[in-house]
């Protein structure tokens, strides 16, 4: 089964959601859906580390299907919003942040 | 009306004077400028000691809170013999003690709902200090009412968060976080601890995006700076989505003035934070 | 003989002890340390608030120079009414206010091949804050000649770099510039400018550094900060070479205390710098 | 002629030097001497940028053939030494910084 290689990094306190790890390597399967062939989005990724890697509290990172609010997905360096959120699709040496926002000072 | 630089400040600011792209004109304009600090605590402090140092003209400051002994492993500014005292004025004499030409005003209250778009209206630019999600909205809804560009800083444990909300078409606050998380998920530096030079870090940043800004500077590009001290690397520079044009602050019907009337900040973040700080 | 925690400790410091991996044994650690800080200026300053804040039981500041009007736009330590005092008692008595409980050690003078071994020697952790490049030789082959690490910042114009040699197995300061670069093309702060929250960062990140191998959460690995107030990405994180075995200073034939003995810093480095500040 | 594309950044004043850019993007010629067919590497691209690109004072960028005492050059956010130095090969994509050490403080 073909794989794409991610790193996945989580900031923020999201870390300490997933074992207190911040950057995490992965070799996703390349297809969401094996029967209908969709192609790994970031939708399927946060499907994934829900289901895979989180160790603790799952409200805390999931909401209706999404990230929670209060979550920033970072792809490459950019707000996923300039890359099309959920829908966007996932090549090999991506880079995913998860950062938690900050309300402290 | 602008004030132009005095014999001494030739002297006192000469080696931002001779500075590429900033030079006279650049700290003419600090010299002009004012700046509203929100929140003197570990992101304040720092903030309010360089932009005092660098000459801004006219710095307010608002905070209701008084000093004590857990504030300074980060607070910089206050000293042993001031707990129990007013932060605003202790943050004055302490940035006046720097530079005695400054005009400094104090508002020693809350932010909040009745109260921002008064106080803040007067401010080239405005900077978020504060510690909690519901000031942060209603700081936000104030600057994007008022159009003023608002340098948002934040930080918790180990990490440290800065942006520069509502600058030329870059997004609010909102833009990014329509709605806040759950209060369960927000922590605070005293339930979660902070390490004093991480937020003395952002701080200071948030007076250099200030005088970025200020000076011309800036090159106005929407950016999230993230820092963590525990990885390597420490920071990156994410870039940010435009404005929202469904932003119910500032989209193309966003509600402004009138969202600040309507909102009860505190209710929209999921209540009052427990006050750890008195127990 | 190792210093407990006293009951206003706990207060004082609570939001560093609730910190993940740091602690009541991180703290006991920066209480029983000792930082030498050489140079109070523009990296010194915050260096110094934020070690002091954080409670590190011992500092040293060397500094042989006093205050001038120049200097208060970014060494925030210092106040109006000290112009002409020595900048190391003007900064004991500013760390003191902000942490009465401080044990503070001066040294008035300039460091120089004859005197730095014995001022350094008492301390864990070295701090360069200096503005020349042949103290800043002598201060790596100190620290290599003692086996202390150095936590060294550099600041001009907009830019700054941060790097800790000497630490593990990572490289010295010669490793990486085994020849000093021709005396035209150093800049100093006096010819070439400091903007002051750029150098405040990198202070402030000397401090951050310095807690961190104190109370070890420092992962040991050589890195080169950069930072540039006027580009996207601003910070960058390096990955630097290990020491190289041919240095002349911690290689394996390293002459160590004998190339301080030896060496002429300042002509090494191409001679006197001007000094702009007198002028 | 095939061309290997750069990301070259100055740093720590060098962009002083190449007309205050910070950041340039280059095609470089992918052999650096067409007659033998050795392949662009970072010799060459200090001798290109010396000849090309280097505004004024070539003698605060190279000195003895390679970059004068006081720059260190960063392959993709490696020290250089890391890397092979001037016998590094160029790639694709490849980020080459040149910066010059600061001693102010
Ligand atoms: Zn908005
Ligand atoms: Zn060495």
């Amino acid at each position: 089964m073909s794989t794409v290689s991610l790193k996945v990094e989580f900031s923020g306190g999201l870390e300490l959601l997933f074992n207190n790890q911040r950057q995490i390597k992965l070799d996703l399967p390349a297809q969401a859906d094996a029967s209908e062939g969709r192609p790994a989005d970031v939708r399927y990724l946060i499907h994934w580390l829900k289901d895979n890697r989180l160790k603790e509290r799952p409200e805390l990172f999931v909401e209706n299907g999404t990230v929670r609010p209060g979550i920033l997905v970072l792809i490459n360096d950019t707000d996923w919003e300039l890359e099309g959120e959920e829908e966007y699709v996932l090549e090999n040496g991506d880079d995913i942040v998860f950062i938690s926002t900050l309300h402290g000072g | 009306m602008s004030t132009k630089l005095a014999k001494d400040d030739f002297r006192r600011y000469g080696r931002q004077l001779i500075l590429p792209g900033f030079g006279r004109t650049g700290q003419e304009k600090l010299l002009n400028a004012s700046v509203c600090v929100v929140g003197a605590g570990g992101l304040g402090c720092p903030a309010l000691q360089y932009l005092a140092a660098a000459g801004i003209g006219r710095i307010g400051i608002v905070d209701h809170d008084t000093i004590s002994l857990s504030n300074l492993q980060r607070q910089i500014l206050y000293r042993d013999t001031q707990i129990g005292e007013l932060k605003v004025e202790a943050a004055r004499s302490a940035i006046q003690a720097i530079n005695a030409g400054l005009k400094v005003d104090l508002y020693p209250c809350a932010l909040d709902a009745s109260n921002s778009q008064d106080i803040l209206s007067g401010y080239d630019i405005l900077l978020d200090c504060t510690d909690n999600a519901p000031t942060r909205y209603l700081l936000s809804d104030t600057a994007v009412a008022l159009g003023k560009p608002l340098v948002s800083g934040a930080a918790l444990r180990f990490d440290g968060q800065l942006a520069t909300y509502n600058l030329g078409d870059g997004p609010c606050y909102r833009c990014l976080y329509p709605k806040p998380a759950a209060r369960a998920t927000m922590g605070s530096c005293e339930e979660n601890g902070i390490l004093g030079p991480v937020v003395g870090t952002i701080g200071t940043l948030q007076a250099l995006e200030a005088i970025k800004i200020l000076s011309g500077l800036h090159d106005g590009a929407p950016t999230l700076l993230i820092f963590s001290a525990l990885t390597v690397p420490s920071f990156r520079s994410i870039k940010l989505r435009r404005r929202k044009p469904d932003c119910v602050a500032c989209g193309q019907n966003g509600k402004r003035r009138d969202l600040i009337d309507q909102s009860d900040y505190v209710a929209f973040c999921g209540g009052e934070n427990p006050d750890y700080e008195r127990l």
